[in-house]
């Protein structure tokens, strides 16, 4: 299960969607609006995307994941749109028959999303707002 | 030839528009129709921020050639997450 | 939060009790129960513990994660008496404001757990039941 | 002196209770206890694995000398998660 949504993420769909008789240990990561960033007071924050690729980008990255341990599922759902402060913009599980591979497999997984995926994150803060990553002029990952 | 564009982010803001259909010289490349594009709508020209590549929802090199009614999009650097 | 209990385990509630707006990272850790183990078909497991020494030990496991890393909040619920197939036993959250802390520190949470909380695990299997650990006859960490 | 004793999973199957009220010379270290035990509970003779001692709620030592009241308790190798 891979998608982009602007509705609340549901945490314990994704965890019933990996939940398999077969694994033993499920990883999640959740991240969530922080009210602070680079030293700026955060009022929300607003995502934009392009689903489909995202959509597609986020597969992508489970069926890698697969590849590379002994996972038996991946979920991973993000948010676009506004997301208040505490809420989730991300949420991904991971289940495996042993532990190991379902917290490496779910640590890659976030930060693979962070590199590729077209999922671009606007800052809402006192006194203005930024798109995230654009402005730094820091460079991409090579492709 | 025509293609499809989408602008994210900071592009959609720029260019007024999250889609827009553009006409270009068949064979054109991806690089060739930002630098169109740059003069379809000036407020892009400054953007200064390393730009990836897709058509058709995968991404793709500079001199990726573009055919009719491709879907091309301009991929500031993301951060989602 | 540290918990022992007989009541399934509600993971949103313990997501809910680590949530922070300071924090915007949360790991989390789901043990459930599989279907076999070393070649033997499980059909549920039941476990037993000593509550009060337990809570104790899940406490000092937390605080010792918040000395080792830098992280905002730490909850643990570990269920006793019989867990069904699929069904969680153990479940951990951690948040932090970046996720290397969440990660470690739900990892550091459930290895601690598997050595020093009192709770042992029976395990009812097809033809049997065996309390894992005790049969094994393997040394137990050195104090 | 009188302890509480607490026997857990294995010990609590083979003692048939999971609490006891034992009376030991004041001083007796856990381990004497646990030996005396083993006579008046003749099916924890034979148990081989390893076990830690905790008086209460606490892990202690072999040698840790026990006090009227305390809580004590066997603890065969963990296996919870």
């Amino acid at each position: 299960m891979f998608r982009v949504t602007r509705e609340p993420i549901d945490l314990q769909e994704l965890v019933r969607h990996v939940t398999d008789p077969e694994a033993g240990a499920i990883a999640t990561f959740i991240g969530t609006t922080r009210n602070h960033n680079e030293g700026r007071k955060v009022i929300a924050l607003d995502y934009d995307a392009y689903p489909e690729m995202a959509e597609r980008e986020l597969r992508r990255i489970g069926a890698e994941a697969m590849k590379k341990w002994k996972i038996a599922h991946v979920a991973i759902t993000h948010r676009v749109g506004p997301v208040a402060l505490t809420e989730a913009s991300v949420v991904i599980a991971v289940s495996a028959a042993h532990r190991d591979d379902a917290f490496q497999a779910c640590r890659y997984a976030i930060e693979e999303i962070k590199k590729t995926v077209p999922i671009w994150k606007k800052e809402v803060f006192e006194g203005g707002e930024i798109w995230i990553g654009t402005q730094t002029g820091q460079p991409l990952p090579g492709r | 030839m025509k293609v499809k564009v989408k602008f994210f982010a900071m592009l959609r803001e720029r260019a007024g528009t999250g889609e827009a259909v553009i006409d270009i010289e068949a064979g054109a490349t991806i690089g060739a129709l930002w630098e169109a594009l740059k003069k379809n709508y000036p407020k892009l020209a400054p953007v200064e921020t390393r730009l990836l590549y897709a058509v058709n929802q995968n991404y793709v090199k500079a001199d990726h050639a573009l055919k009719e009614n491709d879907e091309v999009a301009f991929i500031p650097p993301v951060s989602g997450g």
